[in-house]
């Protein structure tokens, strides 16, 4: 409707809308461009048609530490607050089995997490530790299609009132149960 | 525990001397194979259908390939061609059983549901080769039962087919997902969290009870959250007294729902009682004796 | 950049998606009426707009049997599985087969599902299933240890694109799995 002066990179604006919103991970520039095979130029040209679009709706490109993501207005905080009071404090179960894991058995890969949990790692958790900061990833392990090792962070020990992992409450021992799944 | 029951039909019935159901017949190592087999099964089976010999090692895939006994003898149906309606079980079960007889030892405990179809199996068997006397009617004819459940099964396997040909949500369509506006934006000062629902959030998900188990009114007290919480006690702090465990909050409904746990825990053998008898000076004292007209229990961590 | 002629319609359609972003599931009408505030007729309204912006970006507002949510236009389904195949979740037979017991068949017992299937019921299906919110339990078969009764939930029927039970796959008849082949 608006401006359809350069179409090819409009949809490249669009492809990388897509990403943000289906990726776990906050994604770096790097990622974009390797993914969608762009030059550094046309990246920016196109984030900066992204950021024009997103002007018009409530989500802002965010950029951090580790890269983009989509996020939505500050300005609609108190709303949020208002509707989901407890959008930020309620930490459902499977979020806290999720962290616990990592925690405790850190450096895992997400299937050791589904290995362990012995449920299909949902993005939605993932993404929800990702943007709370607790989690972050960091080497990648040796096998096939090489996936990334998933460590608690700084701000993880923070929320939890502790200063090092040493802290977390002693883990019993498991092992021996016959009657574990 | 999926094979335990037939596991434990078989023990029963053979009247082998392992009398722990749970330790399974893989582990049982004095038992040889062979013995099993000729337990299990009376006539020998001279050969295999060649179509469906699989070497022995490959039966953990095999047993992978189907959903369940139900759904490989619908596979030997459809190998032979048979109408299930006018089906004759005689040569279905014959390979069936032959099937199931070249099972390794090794692969017991993850072929229980096969052993119980191979019974049934057996039975009708039996029944289809003996002379008949004339069913009576208010009995359930085995065979037809059969055929009735493999219907009804291909049918289940059939819609669940077709439900997955649907478009489903995170696989054929994705959800967007966006990020909360920030931190420090949409609170102040971010709830802090105790790090022990780390800990109790790892024991629910390794000792949650049966889905089955509902003897308690879910929400007031949940019996997940007590067996974490004792669990977490037991294991840390050393052994306790029942009444230390309570949470004394919880009201009655917090003791039967501690008590529930703590059964629950003894059962998988993670906890057990200390024998205060032998070893516990402080019950000289009379005056803690005689408040206490049965003794208290002391729980200790077994794991 | 495009119609300012009803600033307060647009701030509706506005809120409406940071709801619709903030939510955990889906949302229904009446729920958004009540937190906005709004009439059926501006709600109405609001959505017509909301439906307009989005289209100039990745983004659909799709209706399902639980309410609104928003979901990434279909035609970037390739694009998303090519580059983040783990959001793609596969579900075994033993699961489809379990859940389309109780879908087809409810209200069932657990061994309800074992008998039809011939198999032990595996804690780790059932878990799965109630992971996913896709089904519950409610009422108790009137038999000894009053198993309880699964039922499927209207998660399950926006999992699967579907706003009612009848619009589940039919049923074969016996006929036709008679000549199995």
């Amino acid at each position: 409707m608006t401006d359809t002066q350069n179409p090819s990179l409009e949809n490249i604006s669009k492809q990388i809308e897509v990403l943000l919103h289906a990726s776990e991970t906050s994604l770096t520039a790097n990622a974009i461009k390797q993914h969608l095979s762009l030059s550094t130029t046309e990246l920016q040209r196109a984030l900066d048609v992204l950021r024009q679009r997103l002007d018009t709706g409530v989500l802002r490109l965010h950029e951090t530490a580790s890269g983009y993501r989509l996020q939505i207005a500050d300005s609609y905080s108190a709303l949020i607050q208002r509707i989901f009071p407890q959008r930020q404090e309620r930490l459902s179960q499977a979020l806290l089995e999720t962290l616990s894991v990592i925690a405790y058995k850190q450096p895992v890969t997400r299937s050791d997490i589904e290995y362990v949990r012995g449920v299909t790692l949902s993005s939605n958790i993932l993404r929800q530790l990702f943007d709370r900061g607790w989690i972050k990833e960091d080497g990648y392990k040796d096998t096939l299609g090489r996936p990334a090792f998933l460590h608690t962070t700084p701000q993880f020990l923070d929320a939890f009132g502790m200063t090092s992992l040493d802290e977390l409450p002693p883990m019993p021992d498991l092992a021996a149960i016959g009657g574990v799944n | 525990m999926p094979t335990s029951s037939s596991q434990q039909r078989m023990h029963s019935e053979y009247d082998q001397p392992d009398t722990n159901p749970v330790s399974g017949l893989s582990t049982n190592k004095a038992t040889p194979a062979q013995d099993m087999s000729i337990r299990i099964y009376q006539t020998p089976v001279q050969q295999l259908p060649h179509d469906l010999y699989v070497p022995p090692q490959a039966f953990e895939i095999w047993l992978e390939q189907f959903a369940g006994p139900l759904d490989f003898l619908l596979y030997l149906v459809k190998k032979n061609n048979v109408d299930l309606t006018q089906m004759s079980i005689l040569p279905i079960t014959e390979q069936y059983l032959s099937y199931i007889n070249e099972l390794d030892t090794e692969y017991f405990e993850l072929a229980g549901d096969y052993l119980l179809m191979a019974s049934t199996l057996i039975a009708i068997k039996s029944e289809l080769l003996l002379p008949t006397p004339a069913i009576p009617h208010d009995e359930r004819d085995p065979k037809a039962e059969l055929i009735e459940r493999l219907e009804e099964y291909a049918q289940i396997k059939t819609v669940s087919q077709r439900l997955d040909n649907l478009v489903r949500l995170e696989r054929d369509v994705f959800l967007a997902m966006v990020s909360m506006p920030s931190a420090d934006v949409m609170n102040a000062e971010l709830p802090s969290y105790s790090p022990t629902l780390l800990v109790d959030s790892l024991l629910k998900m390794q000792l949650q009870p049966d889905y089955q188990m509902h003897t308690v009114k879910v929400d007031t007290v949940p019996l997940a959250d007590r067996i974490a919480s004792i669990s977490r006690q037991l294991s840390t702090k050393g052994a306790h007294s029942f009444y230390d465990l309570l949470d004394k909050k919880q009201g009655e409904v917090g003791i039967v729902v501690s008590f529930i746990a703590v059964l629950e825990l003894m059962k998988r053998h993670l906890i057990g009682l200390v024998s205060t008898h032998l070893d516990s000076p402080k019950n000289t004292d009379n005056e803690t004796v005689s408040k206490h007209v049965i003794e208290p229990l002391t729980l200790e961590w077994l794991a």
